[in-house]
C-alpha cells in the first residue's frame, strides 16, 4: 500500500482527479449555508484526496506535499480555531460560542454575524477532519514506521 | 466574567490539550508542567463555581446565548460542582504523580500522553457539567476513546484489555444514545429538565420504560456493575499506572453520577421504584457486585487487578445507595462517590509506585516492603481502613449512611451483605499488609555473613507526595464528612423523599 | 457458550425493543411529539435568526454548536489517540 | 397487520441492530467485532433518521429560497409541515463523526494486537494469554 | 417516498450486512462493509436526510473503508468465522 508501483494509468488520473476532488470539498464547504454539506464533508473529501495520493503514488512522495509537522498542526489547528472563535465570543460580551456579538468587530448585523460565525467554525472544522483521517490513513498504511512522532 | 467559569472550566484544559504539541516541540519536559499549571486553574475555577453554586443557587448558562430547549446549556447545581470539585482535585494530584510514572513507563510517548490526558479529563467534565442528554453522549465518547487510547499503550497485552473496552464501551454508550432516541421520539426533547417536566405524563407507555432501561444497562455498562464489568478488571491493571490512578476514581465514578442524573432528574424516582421495579433489580444486582467483587479481588495474586476487582465491588455500594432511593441510601452513594474517588486514586498510585520500585505488583513478593517503602505502604494501609470502613476515614460514614438505609428501606439483606463484604475487604487488604509488614524472610542460620540492613528504598518525592496527599484527604474528609453532608450533599437529596 | 450467551443477550434486547414498538408514532407522522415541540422553531426562525438556508448547517454550527465542537474534538481525539497507539520514535 | 406495515422501517432497524449486537458478543473474530459494531452502530443511526421523517409532502430541510433576497425567505413563511425536522440529521451527524473515531481506535488496536499475538482470533488470544500468565 | 425503492433498500442493506458479518475473509467483509455503507447512505437520501447521506457516503463508504482495507492488508486476512 505503501510501496510504489509504477502504473501511468493509476499515476496520471490521480493528478488529474485532485485539483477537482479538493475544489470540490471547499465547493462543498462555502456553499453549505445553501446546500447539502459543511466543514466535515469536505474536510473529507480533502482528506479522500490525500490518500488517494498517497495510494496512488507512496507515502514519502505525499509527505513532500504534506509534511508530518505541518499535519499536526493542521490537526490541532482547526480545533483550535473552533474553540478560538468561541472564546472571543466570550471576551466580546456574550456565551460561549455566541456568534451574535461577533457584530461587535465585523462590518455586519447580529444575524449575518450568526452565518459568518457559522462559516468560521466550519473552515476550522474541515481543517481538522482533513488533517486528522489523513494522519490516521497515515498511522495505519505505514504502521507507525515512516514518522516519528513528536 | 465570573459568570463565564462554567464554560472556562471545559475551554481551559481543552486548549491547553492543543497548545501542548506547541510546548512539546520546544521542550517535552515542559508539558507535565503545563498540565499541573492548567489542572491547578481548572481547580481553582470549580472551586469559584462551587462557591457560585451555594451563593446563588443552580447556574444555568445557555451556550451560544439560545434558550434551553433550542440551544444547549450547563446546569451546575449542588451534585455537578461537587462532582467538578472532586474531578479536578483527584486529577491534578496524580498529574503531579504522573510525571515519573510516565517518564519511565511511556519515555517517547510524552507529548501525545499529555495531550490525550487532558482530554480525557475535558470528556469528564463535560459529562458533569452538561444538562443536555445528547451532548452527554458525545462527552462520554470523548473521555472513552481518549481512555482507549490511554490504556492500549499499557503493559504487555494492554492492547487486547483496551480492545475489550473498545467493544463493551461503545455496545454502552450505543444504547445510552438509543435510550436518549426513545425519550426524543416521545417527548421531542433533549433537555434534561425540559425533558423531565414533559415525562411524568407519559410514565404509563412502553416507551418511556424502555428507554428508561436502555439508559440505565448502556450506563451500568460504563459503570461495570457485576455482570457487565468484563471490561475493568483488564482495562484497570493493564493501563500504565498514572492512567489507572486517573480512570479507576473517576470513569466509574462519572457514571456513576451520570446514573444518579438519570435515576433523580430526568426521572423521577418513583418511577424506578413503583411504575417499574427497576430500582429493586439494580440494587440486587448491586449486592451480588459487592459480593463477586470482592470474591474475586480475593483470588488475585496481582495487586493491580485485585484493586480492579475491588472497584467492581464498590462500585456495588454506589448503585446499592442509588437503587435504595432513600435519603440515608443517596446521601452514603454520593459520599461514597467522594471516598471512592480518594481512596482508588490513592491505593492505585501506591501500585504504581511499588511498580515503579520494584518492577512488579505480585502480591507475594511484597515481603520487608513495610520497611522499604514506610511511607507509601503507610498511605495504603489508610486506604484499606477506608476501603474496610475503620472509623476515622470516610468509608466508615459512606457505610454507615448506606447501612442506614438499608434498614430505612427494610432491606436486611443488604445490610448483611454491606457487613459481609467489610469482612471480605479485610480478608483481601490485610493479606497485602501481612506480607508487606510482617512476614519476614526465614531466618538462614547456616549464614557465614551478617545480614544486610533494610534501607529505607522510598518512591521520588513527586509521586510520594501525591499519595500522602490522597491518604491526608481521606483522612481529612472523613473527620470533616458531617460539614461535607450538611454543606453539600444535603442540598442534592431531591426534594420528593 | 459465547454463541449462546450472545443469542440470549440479542432476544432479551430484541424482545424489549419489540414489545415498546406498537406505541411508537406511525412512521412519517407529522404530529408525533419528535416533530412538533423543538424542531419548528428551527425550521421556522432557522433563516431568519442566522441567515442560513440549510437549517441543518444553522442547527448544526449554531444551536447545537458546542455539539459540534465535541466533534471535532472526538476527531482529534481519534487522531492523537493513534498516533499514541501506532507511531513509533522517529530514525533519520 | 396494520402496524407492521405503518411501522415497517422500525422493524428492519430492530433486525439491523440485533444483527450487529450478534455479531459483536459471539463472533471470535475481533475484526469481525468492529464489522458488527459498525452495524449496530449504523442500525441506532437508522432509527433516528427515521423518527425524522415526516410524510405529507415535507421536503429535505434547505429552505427554498426567494432568487431577490439572495436565496432567504421573508421571515413567517416557512411552516415546520413543509420540511423535514432536522433534529435528528445533526445529531446523527455528531454520531458518524464519533463512529468513525471509535473505528479508527479499534482498527489501530487491531494492529497493535496482531503485532503483538500474531492472530485476530479471540479463543487463541485467550490461549495465548493463558500461557504467558502461568509462566 | 417510492416505498417500492425503499423496501427493495432496505432489503438489501439487509443481505449486505448478514453478508458482511457472515463471509469468512476479512477483506471481502471490508469491501461488503462499504456496500452496506452506500445502500445506507441510500436509504438515508431517500429520507431526505440529505446532510447525513453525503456524510455516510464520504465516511462510511469511504474513508472507514479505505482504514479497514489497510488495517487488514497489514495484518491478516484469515478468520475462523
Amino acid at each position: 500500500m505503501i510501496k510504489k508501483h509504477d502504473d501511468l494509468i493509476v499515476e496520471t488520473l490521480a493528478r488529474l482527479l485532485t485539483p477537482f476532488i479538493q475544489a470540490f470539498a471547499l465547493y462543498v464547504l462555502f456553499l453549505g449555508h445553501y446546500s447539502p454539506g459543511g466543514g466535515f464533508q469536505g474536510g473529507v473529501l480533502v482528506a479522500a484526496s490525500f490518500i488517494l495520493l498517497i495510494i496512488a503514488f507512496d507515502l514519502e512522495k505525499t509527505t513532500e506535499r504534506f509534511s508530518e509537522k505541518f499535519n499536526v498542526i493542521c490537526n490541532g489547528g482547526g480545533v483550535f480555531i473552533y474553540a478560538g472563535i468561541g472564546v472571543l465570543c466570550i471576551l466580546l460580551g456574550g456565551n460561549l460560542l455566541d456568534y451574535s456579538v461577533l457584530s461587535k468587530i465585523l462590518p455586519v448585523g447580529p444575524e449575518e454575524a450568526r452565518a459568518l460565525g457559522i462559516l468560521g467554525v466550519e473552515i476550522g472544522v474541515e481543517i481538522t477532519v482533513a488533517a486528522c483521517l489523513v494522519s490516521i490513513f497515515i498511522d495505519l498504511a505505514s504502521k507507525g514506521e515512516n514518522l516519528g512522532g513528536s | 466574567m465570573s459568570a463565564n467559569y462554567p464554560a472556562f472550566i471545559i475551554m481551559v484544559p481543552f486548549i491547553s490539550a492543543l497548545l501542548i504539541f506547541v510546548i512539546g516541540w520546544w521542550n517535552k519536559r515542559l508539558s507535565c508542567g503545563l498540565v499541573v499549571a492548567v489542572l491547578a486553574t481548572v481547580f481553582l475555577l470549580s472551586i469559584g463555581v462551587m462557591k457560585d453554586v451555594m451563593a446563588n443557587g443552580t447556574i444555568r448558562y445557555w451556550l451560544g446565548g439560545w434558550e434551553p430547549p433550542w440551544g444547549i446549556e450547563y446546569v451546575v447545581d449542588y451534585l455537578n460542582a461537587f462532582m467538578l470539585v472532586i474531578i479536578s482535585f483527584v486529577s491534578l494530584v496524580v498529574t503531579i504523580y504522573s510525571k515519573k510514572s510516565i517518564e519511565k513507563e511511556i519515555p517517547d510517548k510524552i507529548v501525545p500522553f499529555y495531550s490525550l490526558y487532558l482530554l480525557l479529563i475535558t470528556g469528564l467534565m463535560g459529562i458533569v457539567i452538561t444538562g443536555d442528554l445528547f451532548n452527554v453522549f458525545v462527552f462520554l465518547e470523548i473521555a472513552a476513546i481518549s481512555c482507549y487510547a490511554l490504556i492500549g499503550v499499557g503493559r504487555k497485552g494492554a492492547s487486547y484489555s483496551a480492545f475489550k473496552y473498545v467493544v463493551m464501551g461503545t455496545v454502552g454508550a450505543s444504547f445510552y444514545l438509543l435510550g436518549v432516541g426513545y425519550i426524543y421520539l416521545v417527548t421531542g426533547s433533549l433537555n434534561m429538565l425540559d425533558v423531565a417536566e414533559i415525562l411524568p405524563s407519559l410514565y404509563g407507555s412502553k416507551i418511556v420504560l424502555t428507554a428508561g432501561v436502555f439508559m440505565l444497562v448502556g450506563i451500568a455498562l460504563k459503570m461495570a456493575v457485576y455482570p457487565l464489568h468484563a471490561w475493568a478488571p483488564g482495562a484497570y491493571s493493564d493501563a500504565p499506572s498514572a492512567v489507572s490512578a486517573l480512570i479507576a476514581p473517576l470513569m466509574t465514578k462519572v457514571a456513576a453520577y451520570l446514573m444518579i442524573r438519570i435515576f433523580f432528574t430526568v426521572f423521577k424516582p418513583y418511577f424506578f421504584v413503583d411504575v417499574i421495579p427497576l430500582a429493586s433489580i439494580l440494587t440486587w444486582i448491586a449486592a451480588v457486585s459487592v459480593i463477586a467483587g470482592s470474591i474475586y479481588a480475593i483470588a488475585q495474586s496481582d495487586l493491580k487487578k485485585m484493586l480492579s476487582y475491588s472497584v467492581v465491588a464498590q462500585i456495588g455500594y454506589i448503585a446499592l445507595g442509588i437503587g435504595l432511593a432513600n435519603e440515608a441510601g443517596l446521601t452514603g452513594a454520593v459520599l461514597h462517590i467522594l471516598n471512592e474517588a480518594f481512596t482508588k486514586a490513592c491505593v492505585f498510585m501506591v501500585a504504581g509506585a511499588i511498580i515503579y520500585k520494584t518492577g512488579s505488583c505480585n502480591i507475594l513478593g511484597f515481603k520487608d516492603l513495610y520497611r522499604k517503602m514506610p511511607f507509601t505502604m503507610s498511605a495504603f494501609l489508610i486506604g484499606a481502613f477506608s476501603m474496610v470502613g475503620i472509623p476515622p476515614t470516610c468509608g466508615f460514614f459512606s457505610k454507615l449512611y448506606l447501612i442506614i438505609g438499608s434498614i430505612d428501606a427494610k432491606q436486611w439483606v443488604f445490610v448483611a451483605v454491606l457487613l459481609t463484604s467489610s469482612i471480605l475487604n479485610v480478608i483481601y487488604f490485610f493479606r497485602v499488609i501481612k506480607i508487606a509488614a510482617f512476614e519476614d524472610v526465614i531466618p538462614d542460620y547456616s549464614r557465614t555473613t551478617p545480614y544486610v540492613a533494610y534501607r529505607l528504598d522510598e518512591a521520588p518525592l513527586s509521586m510520594l507526595i501525591p499519595i500522602l496527599i490522597m491518604a491526608t484527604g481521606i483522612l481529612v474528609c472523613g473527620v470533616f464528612s458531617p460539614e461535607i453532608i450538611n454543606t453539600v450533599i444535603q442540598h442534592i437529596i431531591p426534594a420528593s423523599f | 457458550m459465547r454463541k449462546f450467551l450472545g443469542f440470549l443477550v440479542t432476544m432479551a434486547t430484541a424482545a424489549l425493543l419489540i414489545y415498546s414498538t406498537p406505541e411508537m408514532p406511525n412512521w412519517g407522522d407529522p404530529n408525533s411529539p419528535a416533530s412538533t415541540h423543538v424542531s419548528p422553531r428551527y425550521i421556522e426562525k432557522a433563516d431568519t435568526e442566522t441567515h442560513t438556508p440549510n437549517i441543518v448547517t444553522a442547527v448544526l454550527a449554531d444551536y447545537r454548536s458546542y455539539d459540534t465542537m465535541g466533534e471535532a474534538m472526538v476527531v482529534f481525539v481519534a487522531a492523537i489517540g493513534c498516533i499514541m497507539l501506532l507511531r513509533r520514535r522517529q530514525h533519520k | 397487520m396494520d402496524f407492521i406495515i405503518a411501522k415497517y422501517n422500525y422493524w428492519i432497524y430492530i433486525i439491523l441492530m440485533m444483527i450487529g449486537l450478534y455479531g459483536m458478543i459471539a463472533k471470535n473474530n475481533l475484526a469481525k467485532k468492529v464489522v458488527g459494531m459498525t452495524l449496530f452502530q449504523t442500525a441506532i443511526i437508522l432509527f433516528f433518521i427515521s423518527t425524522s421523517v415526516k410524510s405529507g409532502g415535507a421536503t429535505v430541510p434547505i429552505v427554498m429560497g426567494d432568487p431577490h433576497l439572495h436565496g432567504h425567505v421573508i421571515p413567517g413563511t416557512v411552516h415546520a409541515i413543509q420540511y423535514l425536522n432536522p433534529l435528528p440529521h445533526v445529531l446523527m451527524l455528531t454520531a458518524i463523526v464519533v463512529m468513525v473515531a471509535t473505528f479508527g481506535i479499534a482498527v489501530a488496536l487491531l494492529m497493535r494486537i496482531y503485532k503483538r499475538y500474531g492472530t485476530l482470533e479471540g479463543d487463541e488470544i485467550v490461549e495465548i494469554r493463558k500461557q504467558e500468565a502461568a509462566l | 417516498m417510492i416505498w417500492q425503492l425503499d423496501l427493495i433498500l432496505l432489503l438489501l442493506v439487509l443481505i449486505t450486512g448478514i453478508a458482511a458479518l457472515s463471509v469468512k475473509d476479512l477483506l471481502s467483509s471490508a469491501i461488503i462493509l462499504g456496500a452496506y455503507s452506500f445502500l445506507m447512505c441510500l436509504l438515508w437520501t431517500e429520507m431526505g436526510a440529505v446532510d447525513v447521506a453525503f456524510t455516510e457516503a464520504t465516511v462510511g463508504a469511504g474513508v472507514s473503508t479505505v482504514f479497514f482495507v489497510a488495517a487488514i492488508y497489514h495484518t491478516t486476512r484469515r478468520t475462523k468465522d
